[in-house]
């Protein structure tokens, strides 16, 4: 049962995408993902429109003061097992913005992060390695202990 | 009290209802989004799709938001599964009339027509006990759909009906085997038009889409669905996607009707039809959908007020008319 | 066994004299609940015997079943009561009803400042209804008839000041269709001489159709019927939920209906001509009512609207004329007393509770009232017709009555698809009402809110119940009480002598019928299914209901917003403008405002001693023609 | 901002917002809507979710950096920014730019314009559920998404852009037949799936006639680029205050006067083919020559830059201090000039239609991020209001100084 399970996961992770202050070219990058060149929906991912119904917690842009509390209640919105990606430099490390005085930090002082994409911005090919790499993450979590 | 009977019906219960009906289903899902992915120079997703959806949602957690009513929040979903697989099951698909399994009774096309609501009911409900404002205005465009698409639905229904004479499926069906399906006289043609633009109203597909509208209301009543329950929700709306195309095709095409076991000719000839038909009606549901923006509810009540009960009147009287192709 | 009449005594004097008792004792309100509960139980029982006499000595399927018993000299007349299965099937639901909102009412009239003679207002109320339908000749009906207007006027004029005047525009409207029908009896009595009511034979026709159309008025005021509905919802907003949930929920419909259908099927012979404008009522009561009650903000205003849509259906029942058609008349009837009574009592339950009408103010109330929330969505789902429960059966009749009609008069064709339409709309209030009222967050105001006490949850309970047990065995209401009584109206009834009823009511051999039993069982497996899916699903994943701390997803922000009903349907309403304009304009009530320019004098004067004084003198005309008339 | 709608009418709405993190749209912004059951009665907008302080950062980083922070305001136009910036700062130093140098800026500029275009396309189509046709525009993007990859080095974020010129050069004989390949292979569906949008019965009923912004209103709110040339505005900073080699290519202003959503669709459809035909002139009028004008001192002295960018004109104004670092940077974005006139053309509408209206003025709120006002002294952050802003522009009167 649980293979079945696992296996299910793996094939149809649905995300949902969080812009907390980017200049929004990841999220292009990611849309890009979706349309025809790069089409991921061919690998079963969709991006929903509720984080209840999402798998993965797609993260852009370097948290700053104002989308911190409400990326914790998104984050604790969304229903268990859930993996979060930081997307670009500034998710990943507040890139250009780091010492800005509305930085709250990077993704991963305000939620606990899986997998890390860098690149300002990433190519659609690295954001689709990036979902390949959680879902192994995803795979080793099997019994969603998470 | 006949067990021999009960048992049977069991039997076909579950055949039909639980292995079926939900399988065939799914398998349109996929067919609607393959189709849809292609038409968008896209590759689209492969056939396992649905079921890998359906299989992980189950395995997700269900949260219960504070401001929801949770017994209610929680019976809708499996009363929409249990609805749209009841109304496959009354209307007896695949069904060679004279076999014992044939449970058409007078009325049933009454009941079928209520069924076939009841998922939409039960989204309004879960969605309204779910507390959320998104819900609330889902819940609202649903009514207002229900009941914009209810009045030309049942006059289309009607024209069948008043044409054969009788309230039961199985007749309806049996006056389609002789004189050919209602489709090709121009009252049931006009009422296939009709219920086709009821067809998408009811599964909610664009240009109908409007309940959930993804850009507006986020995921309408089912916003606050997680985990099993949206799985049930989903394969309620996988199972009315078998169910709709079903209830046309008795209605206006004759049915999915195997007449012979016995010779293998008309057995083929049957089978090829049944695939012709269902599949025909999913890509007539699936072209529409996808070539075609959301309109707005007033636009929607607006068209189906005028437009579609217009048409559904002129067939309906048409349908009065006795000469053999009217 | 006891006899008959013993049986028919106690039915009818238990309430009369427990409302004399109920008079006396006055403030001591809990004691008056007592009696009058205890009294109007007692006639419930009687009538329970009543009908199980009925059935068992085989009485029920006769040619023409009735026990004629009474025969009360007085005056030089004497008035013949008897007990047919038609008038039987009215008394043990007005009994029912009696009984439990006598109970309902003990706590509930606290609120109205605890009028110690409102309980004998109910008993006499039961007595009068029961006497009106026993009566044989037309003088003991048409005082018992007057009798129940007079309670019911008094029983309005409970709910306090504000409903002084909708109760006197009620007076008016129900006092002038009764002279009306007065006057009709008065023709049928001088032609056919005698006093009974009897079928109208060797009458002119243009004779008979003026006799119809004066008793078909004064039939459709009393149920609520569309050019004479207006005084249900006037009354509505402010009497109180148990007067409303006695007359406009139950005994209006028992009366009403009852004697439309003793008028067309049974006094005259019912051409087609005549049920074609019936029929034609029926569906404009169905459609025009229910568009009134979708844009409702109060709640007990929009029950009462539904109250009127629901008696459409039964007035198209009847009108269409078919054995089949008559008997899905009586059936919805039944069950519209159950789940309509049921529905107003839960609103009383709210407004008990809450203290608030209208539909903005409250929410999410079904947390902190389980048992009212689950009935009130039981009646709601049976009203608007879905299968397991009894309204489907009803409608269900009455819809195939319809189709299978249209060969006798398209109209028929039309009432059937307007039936449909209706049931659409009375969903979709409903959803409203279940939506706005019980669902989505709970108002500050409302934390400390408790659900009510058990004397008014029972009979809630008790109607849940019976929604439940006719929607999943019809056949019960169906032998045992409505297919008898058509033999009453002279109706040959295809049927075979009596429906075999075995437990699964599966009737093997005729595949035409269907068994919600049957289906339900289906639904109940299907819904297993589901949980099995449930349960698979939660051995994989811990099956978390993470209730406290997280918040509805409203795109990132906390704000909790109630989307209360209150402008549910705007688009509906751009559609049907030019309608609800009409309706503004109090278009509908035309009957109302024809009676109330009559009496411009006496509407403005303040004096209401005067009005008081009128309707007294209707009553008495009344008797006067019917003595003058009789010798 | 509208005057206060009667009392009654709306404390009966209720108040719904679409936002901040609502799948129809990539960034997040507040719309607080009042509703009277479908029909908006009231809009208030809510901006800050996106403040990053820019301009704070700028007062701590050299010239040559800020280039590069300043090319990550926005991701769609991100070479609008450093265009504007660097004209900023030659028009404070009077610095000379080559010629070859110009056109190169007019050639990635108008490349960048045509995606950003069919970029806004896709997503207003998808706003009103049409995916197919969001999916083609996008379908028609990729190849100058991997065009401007070839000539600059990333799809976005070209870093093409310094102060004094251009940082690479283009080799004209491999790139221009490549160029003008991809240009002549896009330029017929994307006319042809414009056209589909402009017929289409469906999608007529939800653009025409929705989000009507009158001329008048598009004037009184000082709305810019085809916001505004889509209520019949004939501006465009291109022609009005021609800048790089504008003037010698030339510049054919699309302006339509409904100014409805299916107005300014049309428009940026007509706008990306009128880019390839500037493109084409570019391309054939591009002489050789230094690609950078070298400069050695930095002057004491302010500078403002302006640029069309394709959400409309884009303002940089910086103070040089004699030292590498600037005093002050100031960036008005061209989202922020439309943001308010959203208020007339939301209310009336019905719910359904808030989106595409919300997305028919292509907002950029990244781009809008820099109202605040930091005293770096007393450490206090003054978000201005808009009248106060007005009033620095008109009378530069410092506010700082004021409070």
């Amino acid at each position: 049962m649980t293979g079945l399970v696992t296996w299910a996961r793996l094939k149809s992770p649905w995300l949902f995408h969080f812009n907390s202050a980017s200049c929004n070219n990841c999220d292009i990058e990611l849309v890009d993902a979706i349309t025809p060149r790069f089409d991921v929906e061919r690998f079963g991912i969709l991006v929903e429109g509720s984080p209840r119904h999402a798998d993965i917690l797609v993260v852009t842009g370097f948290v700053n003061r104002q989308a911190a509390p409400r990326l914790r209640r998104i984050y604790e919105q969304m229903s268990n097992p859930k993996i979060v990606i930081a997307l670009g430099s500034c998710a990943t490390s507040g890139g250009i913005f780091a010492n800005s005085y509305n930085a709250a930090g990077p993704v991963d002082r305000v939620i606990p992060v899986d997998v890390y994409i860098p690149g300002c911005p990433p190519r659609p090919q690295a954001i689709i390695d990036g979902v390949v790499k959680a879902l192994m993450k995803l795979q080793s979590l099997g019994g969603g202990k998470k | 009290m006949d067990w021999l009977y009960i048992v049977k019906l069991i039997v076909y219960v579950v055949l039909v209802g639980v292995v079926a009906a939900p399988n065939i289903g799914l398998f349109f899902t996929w067919m609607h989004r393959k189709l849809g992915a292609r038409m968008q120079w896209r590759i689209g997703p492969p056939l396992y799709q649905p079921w890998a959806d359906v299989v992980k949602l189950l395995s997700k957690e269900t949260i219960i938001p504070a401001t929801a009513h949770k017994t209610t929040f929680l019976v809708a979903p499996p009363l929409a599964v249990a609805s749209a697989v009841l109304a496959i099951v009354i209307m007896t698909p695949f069904a060679p009339p004279v076999q014992v399994y044939h449970i058409s009774f007078t009325g049933d096309v009454i009941v079928v027509l209520y069924l076939l609501t009841m998922p939409a009911i039960a989204a309004m409900i879960g969605g309204s006990a779910s507390g959320n404002p998104y819900a609330s205005v889902g819940v609202q465009r649903e009514m207002t759909l229900i009941f914009a698409y209810e009045l030309p639905f049942i006059m289309a229904a009607l024209v069948p009906i008043l044409k054969v004479g009788s309230l039961r499926l199985a007749d309806i069906i049996g006056y389609q085997l002789e004189h050919g399906p209602i489709l090709f006289s121009v009252s049931g043609f006009l009422a296939c038009v009709v219920l086709i633009m009821v067809m998408q109203a009811k599964l909610t597909l664009p240009p109908f889409d409007i309940p959930d509208a993804k850009t507006e209301i986020v995921a309408g009543p089912y916003t606050e669905y997680s985990g099993a329950s949206l799985a049930l929700f989903k394969l309620a709306h996988a199972v009315m996607l078998f169910a709709v195309p079903l209830f046309i095709s008795d209605l206006c095409l004759g049915g999915l009707i195997v007449r012979s076991l016995s010779d293998p000719v008309t057995l083929t000839l049957d089978i090829v039809l049944i695939v012709v038909k269902l599949v025909v009606l999913v890509l007539i549901a699936a072209f529409i959908r996808f070539f075609n923006p959301r309109i707005r509810i007033d636009q929607a009540f607006g068209m189906f007020w005028k437009t579609a009960t217009v048409i559904a009147v002129v067939a309906l009287a048409l349908s009065f008319v006795p000469l053999p192709y009217f | 066994m006891i006899d008959l009449s013993l049986i028919m005594l106690l039915m009818v004097l238990a309430p009369a004299i427990g409302g004399f008792i109920t008079l006396g004792l006055g403030r001591a309100r809990t004691a008056a609940g007592a009696v009058s509960s205890v009294a109007s139980f007692i006639s419930l029982l009687m009538a329970g015997m009543l009908v199980y006499k009925l059935n068992v000595e085989g009485i029920a399927w006769q040619a023409e079943p009735k026990v004629e018993v009474w025969r009360i000299g007085m005056a030089g007349m004497t008035w013949e009561f008897e007990v047919t299965m038609l008038n039987t099937l009215s008394i043990l639901f007005t009994a029912l009803l009696g009984f439990l909102i006598a109970l309902y009412s003990t706590r509930y009239i606290a609120k109205y400042d605890g009028k110690g003679y409102y309980h004998s207002l109910i008993l006499w109320s039961i007595s009068a209804a029961i006497v009106a339908m026993m009566s044989l000749n037309w003088i003991p009906f048409l005082v018992f008839w007057e009798i129940c207007t007079l309670t019911l006027f008094f029983m309005v004029r409970a709910g306090g000041s504000e409903a002084k005047m909708p109760a006197y525009r009620m007076l008016l409207l129900l006092a002038t269709t009764d002279l009306l029908m007065a006057i009709g009896v008065a023709l049928a009595v001088s032609q056919t001489g005698s006093l009974e009511i009897v079928a109208l034979t060797g009458l002119s026709p243009f004779m008979v159709g003026l006799v119809f159309t004066l008793m078909l008025i004064s039939a459709l005021a009393k149920a609520g019927g569309i050019p004479f509905h207006t005084w249900i919802p006037d009354i509505a907003p402010s009497s109180p939920s148990s007067t409303l949930a006695l007359f406009p929920g139950a005994y209006d419909k028992l009366l009403g209906i009852f004697k439309l259908a003793v008028i067309c099927h049974f006094l005259i012979v019912f051409a087609p001509s005549y049920s074609t404008a019936v029929t034609v009522i029926g569906m404009i009561t169905m459609l025009l009512a229910v568009l009134m009650a979708m844009i409702q903000h109060d709640i007990k205003k929009l029950l009462s609207f539904h109250a009127v849509s629901q008696v459409g259906y039964m007035i198209t029942g009847i009108g269409i004329g078919t054995p089949l058609a008559i008997a899905g008349g009586l059936f919805h009837m039944v069950n519209n007393v159950v789940f309509k009574s049921c529905l107003f009592l839960s609103a009383g339950a709210v407004i008990y509770v809450t203290g608030v009408k209208e539909v903005e103010r409250l929410g999410g109330l079904a947390k902190k009232m389980p048992v009212t929330f689950t009935c009130a969505l039981i009646a709601a789902l049976a009203i608007s017709g879905v299968p397991p429960l009894n309204g489907f059966a009803s409608k269900w009749m009455i819809y195939q009555a319809a189709f299978e009609a249209t060969s006798i008069s398209p109209v028929n064709a039309a009432a059937g698809i307007v039936a449909v339409l209706a049931s659409a709309l009375t969903l979709a209030s409903f959803i409203k009402y279940l939506h706005s009222v019980f669902l989505g967050p709970l108002p500050k105001e409302f934390e400390g809110v408790r659900d009510v006490p058990l004397s008014m949850k029972a009979p809630m309970v008790v109607l849940a119940a019976l929604c439940l047990v006719f929607g999943l065995f019809p056949q019960i209401p169906l032998n045992y009480l409505i297919l008898p009584s058509l033999n009453n109206l002279n109706i040959v009834w295809g049927v075979p002598q009596a429906l075999p009823l075995d437990w699964l009511y599966l009737a093997p051999s005729s595949w035409a019928s269907w068994s919600p039993v049957v289906a339900t069982f289906i639904a109940l497996f299907a819904l297993a299914l589901g949980s099995l899916l449930y349960t698979a699903g939660r051995r994989i994943q811990p099956f978390t209901f993470r209730a406290e701390g997280v918040k509805p997803f409203v795109s990132g922000e906390d704000l909790v917003v109630h989307y209360h009903g209150g402008h549910f349907y705007g688009p509906v309403k751009l559609s049907f403008k030019r309608f609800y304009e009409v309706a503004e304009m109090g278009g509908f009530s035309i009957a109302w405002r024809a009676v109330a320019s009559a009496f411009k004098p006496l509407l403005r004067s303040p004096r209401n001693g005067v009005f008081f004084v009128y309707a007294l003198w209707i009553i008495v005309l009344i008797i006067i023609l019917m003595v003058g008339v009789g010798t | 901002m509208p005057a206060e709608k009667p009392e009654s009418r709306l404390e009966k709405t209720v108040e719904l917002p679409i936002g901040p993190y609502h799948p129809a749209y990539k960034e997040p912004e507040m719309f607080k809507l009042y509703v009277d059951g479908e029909e908006i009665v009231d809009a208030k907008i809510r901006i800050g979710y996106q403040h990053r302080g820019i301009e704070y950062l700028a007062q701590r980083m050299t010239i040559q950096q800020i280039v590069f922070l300043v090319e990550r305001i926005c991701g769609i136009c991100s070479t609008s920014h450093p265009i504007c910036f660097c004209q900023a700062v030659e028009d404070a130093m009077n610095l000379e730019v080559p010629d070859r140098a110009r056109y190169i800026r007019v050639l990635i500029g108008e490349l960048e314009r045509i995606h950003s275009h069919l970029l806004w396309a896709g997503v207003a189509l998808h706003l009103i559920g049409y995916d197919t046709l969001f999916m083609y525009f996008w379908r028609y993007r990729e190849p100058v998404c991997e065009l401007l990859e070839e000539l600059t080095g990333n799809r976005q974020h070209y870093a093409m852009i310094c102060p004094g010129g251009v940082r690479r050069d283009i080799d004209l004989k491999k790139m221009k037949p490549k160029i003008l390949r991809v240009l002549d292979e896009i330029k017929e569906p994307i006319a042809k799936v414009g056209e589909a949008v402009a017929k289409d019965k469906l999608v007529k009923a939800r653009m025409v006639g929705v989000g009507v912004l009158t001329k008048q209103d598009a004037l009184k709110y000082c709305t810019v680029g085809p916001t505004a040339r889509g209520s019949g505005l004939k501006i465009d900073v291109r022609v009005d205050e021609p800048y790089a080699a504008y003037k010698e290519v030339g510049v054919d202003i699309k302006v339509l006067s409904e100014g409805d959503v299916m107005a300014k669709t049309l428009v940026r459809v007509l706008e990306v083919l009128e880019s390839i035909e500037i493109i084409k002139r570019c391309l054939d009028a591009m002489p050789n020559g230094p690609i950078k004008a070298e400069f050695k001192e930095y002057p004491v002295a302010e500078g403002v830059g302006k640029y069309e960018a394709p959400r409309g004109e884009d303002i940089h104004y910086v103070r040089l201090q004699g030292t590498t670092v600037p005093y002050r940077l100031k960036v008005r974005a061209p989202t922020y000039a439309n943001l308010p006139s959203l208020v007339p053309q939301l209310i009336g509408e019905s719910i359904a239609d808030a989106p595409i209206i919300i997305g028919s003025i292509d907002p950029c709120f990244s781009c809008t991020e820099r109202v605040s006002v930091v005293d770096v002294k007393e450490g206090r952050t003054l978000t201005l209001t808009m009248s106060e802003f007005n009033e620095f522009g008109r009378k530069r009167k410092n506010p700082l100084k004021v409070k």
